[in-house]
């Protein structure tokens, strides 16, 4: 049995783990700029799909189908993004006669249309947040729109109906931004997603983002996970995701999951997906926000509190197998784990991509510590795609130990040659609203922006002598015949051989 | 050997001889940073250079030349860029902030110019956005390192722009 | 506070990291070799100790209390090997007003004799294997010693009473073996230990090797672990350790864990530390083998299973706290955990080590992995340790779980320019004995008798045409300017930078 | 160009060119071993190579030169030695076995020797120790490959040895 794995990075890989220990064959696609690509490296195949632009590679369908009938794959998995939500592609897989791993095109479509989601969880009798009845197309007037705005009531969020992500999304606090908020929203959604239609949602003020794992299986079975927190975000990106939440009791998780089992099961739900709230701390509530039909990329925190695996899961459930997990383990968290998306992003300057070389990479082990990367050492972040390195993942047996370690891990990874968002996440730590918990949807944006710029790390004067020593003490042994040194790596390797074969 | 050594702006003469057995692989060198002397042992590593100085502390430090004098150090917990003889950093790199004199942003990166936010002439606040820049599938805001006049605006919107271009010059 | 770390590799980054989690400062030593070394380049403080033989370095008790004065640490962590089990450093560090990381001197010199520590045992009522009532010094002759052999009766083994990790330890089928047994043990154990004090144990046949991991703390309390098992020996060397054993049931682990505290606490142990058993499957007996009055090689199996931090805990106990763990907790494993010990031998020939330059390396990653490594690409094995790597460990739901995790694991493991025991542990993995749990401590020796030196991953004609495909394509490259390509690594950055300094 | 190609005693003849655009990074090959023709994109990496051939084959090929022609290429699952142009395997890897002639039996690792357990002459069995040399604080034997005589011992007891230093000729 093999595998076709429909997507790049850290989840391509992730994917390919899964399957070389159940034992199925895996097959990975790539683009021009992913020839030497980690997730190409680990498959026992790799197609070729097409130029590095997404649309010209990972997101061809056609293609991708191609690759899946050339190889004899049976099974499709799309990993999050690019064709992860897309009801077409998993529509293609069905009319190929492939299994994609996920549920059902009709369900795709209906989940994937937020004001569809909405009325399937109010029809579930599960609170939302209040907002549009129904979505705005492109050609709606701003005066429509503010009409309907006045109805929902500020502050309020206009959204991308094909959004994700946070792209085609922002924040409007009176009536007088509505107008540029729809305009930067719509041109955003119709890059992003070719598609311009928008909705209304009533911004919840300051709460927690909440959200819940499920797993359904063929048979009827809908399983709920303990929750994920995900309020640090940057521009409703998350940037760190934990398992449990702070504020979650027994009682409330049992509820949570409980709505979110009956949404899904009240579209017949299967293979992976997650429900997302909003939490109001003030008052316990929460409100049904939207659902991913895919896996997260925060699912590793679940499977490290749980000790189950959700994309072994995943390809169990697209097998046919019934789901067979005790429901108590699903919902019993051990300990606490913690998330930290590391981009090629430069924190200090607003967080702007720094793509590149990875010239070196060193990845923290020991103890408690989980590296989902899909980057090696040598390769070249492509501009084209999200620039995230790695997912570092730590486990404790109580969040304060989680975060004591996760400052070890966070000091000893390492990534040269490119800036990341280590040294946020280095500051983030030592911040006392993190370490204590106290925190938003809101709260990462409201601290940047009073931070106006200022670096997270600032080198102090020891730093900036020993870099001094580390770059002439370096320049010293270059000007000293560093050529001569006993080469320890592939590319110094060669041309010492080839001066040994007097090949030069 | 005697070097220039820049890092964020401030330029140190760096002496370095050897004390001791050294090879290509490094040794033990006596250093002087502006006549302070340190004695360190250095060792080539993966990543850079394992540095252990006369007082017993150790620094791993990650070391990238970039070309023509420019190294960016990574120390474990922070990355500084360096220059050593001559050419100095045009502004400091882009983005980073000097009290007065006039402040060139550039691209960071490759990408298309979704919108440009200011005219020449016009007065903008610290942290006010400039230009809109799309890159990697997401709009970023460039914005003014400092508060002061618009000088020039050098591209134009709906324009690709390579990384380093410059963008908008303020004083 | 500070901690200074007495050892090297693996075990001193080990260490280095729960310091940081812990947050007290770190010191590490190094030798001629280690200048580079992971552990001292994760240190806050290195300090030189000496030329590279561990005689003249990290066997010197002296210079290791002057570079704990000299940084001012406070505690003596000693990792295992090494001075881990020499009451005399324990006792110079108590003079130097220095806390030993472990136990009393008094306690490493009792239970560090094996003979005194089976007298313990039996004192505490726990069962012993029959053996020599007295160790026999270098100048006892072979008659005096053949004697003492009838009465313990054959088959028996020859031990050094300074022993440990197989060191001047023979086994002796019959009395005419027994001589040559006796010399090649003395030699082995005098150049090993310096002592060729031997003693004779009876060999129970094919035992399983059961060991229970002990924390006690200076108030009294001994707190014993679910098991290990390491039947999976060559030549006596813990091969592959795993956490639950595959016999013990509930019952059989709380008597054995019990017999563990009994010995412990009759000689008021503190700290960590093993007590090893023989397990006679077909009875369900069990005797006591050794305490090994230190942290274990295969302390993280433990450290999986229970979600404990076993060198926190060592730490926190040499401080004076209280064990405040739940017995449960400790008792009760979640899941499966195994560990590999990859070193740099080559088992094609006879696990000979095979030092050298790690020109690369990737370790893999994703869900239920722990790499302990104490190597980074560009070090050089050195020649005059162990040749230990890594520990690679995985943790699984349940064995079968573990093991098909480990084979993935295993295939991602690359270490580049050594021959590691990787191919060993990829045969090991298809053997139906290890699959299935049937094993025990002569297993290895006997299967690896009878294979005859026969390699255990045999090149088939793809990998030798694919082999050929690749060395084609590289010398091409090289050939066709590998000198320009876009370097990757620091060896190559230099050089290319060099060049467009035109520094040369 | 075209290379021979030593693995495991046997000599292949293997020919390469390029099949589209190729740079010192890699690129499209089209490879004739032994007149068999295979296509394969190569690409550099952190250990080598990654090759992907034309039926779509992904192999993460890691290559280390031992200088002179040697390489050592080791795939996921399996370690091999080659030698390009030339240079034979002097008997193959010691400790390898080849049915008949003289094995040469070297010293894997730097060491001293404990015990030299046969003399010139003497008939000896597969696995029969010959060598017990000390390495890395462990005695080692070092056994006979194939049954046969022992024609020559090249060393004596208590010496210090380097690594390839031959030891001992079974014929």
């Amino acid at each position: 049995m093999k595998v076709l794995v429909a997507n790049r990075g850290e989840i391509a890989v992730r994917v390919i783990r899964a399957c070389r220990e159940m034992g199925f064959g895996t097959v990975a696609v790539f683009s021009d700029c992913d020839r030497s690509a980690l997730h190409v490296r680990l498959a026992d195949e790799a197609v070729f799909l097409g130029p590095s632009p997404a649309s010209e590679s990972y997101l061809r369908i056609d293609r991708i189908i191609d690759a899946a009938r050339a190889t004899g794959a049976s099974l499709v998995h799309p990993g999050y993004g690019f064709l992860a939500e897309n009801e077409a592609f998993a529509q293609a897989c069905v009319d190929a006669g492939l299994t994609f791993v996920g549920p059902s095109p009709d369900v795709i479509a209906r989940m994937g249309s937020k004001t569809a989601a909405r009325e399937s969880a109010m029809a579930a009798g599960v609170p939302v947040v209040p907002g549009s009845a129904a979505p705005f197309g492109e050609d709606v007037p701003v005066e429509t729109i503010a009409a309907d705005a006045d109805r929902v009531g500020y502050p309020l969020v206009v959204k991308a109906v094909a959004g994700g992500g946070g792209k085609g999304m922002r924040t409007v606090a009176s009536a007088a931004e509505l107008a540029a908020a729809v305009r930067t929203a719509r041109s955003e959604a119709k890059s992003a997603f070719g598609d311009a239609a928008i909705y209304l949602e009533r911004r919840i003020v300051n709460p927690r983002h909440i959200e819940i794992q499920l797993l359904g299986d063929a048979h009827g079975t809908v399983l709920p996970f303990v929750e994920r927190e995900c309020s640090i975000q940057r521009r409703h990106q998350k940037v760190v995701e934990e398992s449990p939440s702070i504020p979650l009791d027994v009682d409330r998780r049992r509820a949570m999951a409980e709505c979110a089992a009956k949404v899904a099961r009240s579209v017949g739900y299967t293979n992976a997906g997650t429900i997302e709230f909003l939490y109001d701390d003030a008052s316990g509530e929460f409100f049904f926000l939207e659902m991913n039909t895919r896996l997260q990329v925060e699912h590793p925190v679940t499977e490290i509190v749980t000790g189950l695996d959700l994309v072994h899961w995943q390809l169990r459930i697209a097998r046919g197998e019934r789901l067979t997990i005790d429901p108590a383990q699903a919902l019993t968290p051990r300990g606490h784990a913690i998330e930290c998306r590391i981009y090629a992003e430069d924190p200090d300057r607003g967080f702007m991509p720094s793509p590149g070389l990875v010239r070196a990479l060193s990845v923290p082990g020991g103890p408690g510590v989980r590296d989902d990367r899909g980057v090696a050492p040598g390769f070249e972040i492509p501009v084209f795609y999200d620039s995230m390195i790695s997912k570092l993942v730590v486990w404790g047996d109580s969040r304060a130990a989680a975060v004591a370690r996760l400052r070890r891990v966070i000091d000893e990874y390492r990534v040269v040659g490119v800036r990341t968002t280590v040294p946020f996440f280095r500051w983030l730590l030592d911040q006392p609203e993190f370490a204590e918990g106290r925190f938003d949807t809101t709260y990462l944006d409201r601290v940047l922006a009073d931070r106006r710029g200022q670096p997270f790390v600032e080198p102090n004067e020891t730093d900036r002598r020993d870099a001094a020593v580390a770059v002439a003490v370096g320049a010293w042994l270059r000007a000293h015949g560093a050529a001569a040194q006993p080469v320890v790596r592939q590319g110094g390797a060669w041309r010492r051989a080839a001066r040994l074969d007097g090949a030069r | 050997m005697t070097f220039e050594i820049e890092i964020d702006g401030q330029v140190r003469r760096v002496t370095v001889e050897t004390a001791g057995e050294t090879g290509p692989d490094g040794g033990a060198f006596r250093v002087r940073v502006d006549d302070e002397p340190v004695t360190v042992a250095a060792r080539r590593t993966d990543l850079g250079l394992a540095l252990v100085f006369g007082d017993g502390r150790s620094v791993d430090a990650a070391l990238t030349p970039r070309g023509a004098g420019g190294w960016f150090v990574q120390l474990p917990h922070v990355g500084l860029d360096a220059e050593v003889d001559g050419r100095r950093l045009a502004q400091g790199r882009p983005g980073e902030v000097a009290a007065t004199g006039a402040q060139r942003i550039a691209a960071p990166m490759p990408g298309r110019i979704v919108r440009v936010l200011v005219q020449p002439g016009e007065a903008v606040a610290a942290r006010q956005g400039l230009i809109v820049i799309e890159a990697m599938k997401m709009e970023n805001e460039l914005s003014s390192p400092r508060a002061g006049t618009v000088r020039e605006v050098a591209v134009s919107e709906g324009e690709s722009v390579e990384g380093g271009r410059l963008l908008v010059v303020v004083e």
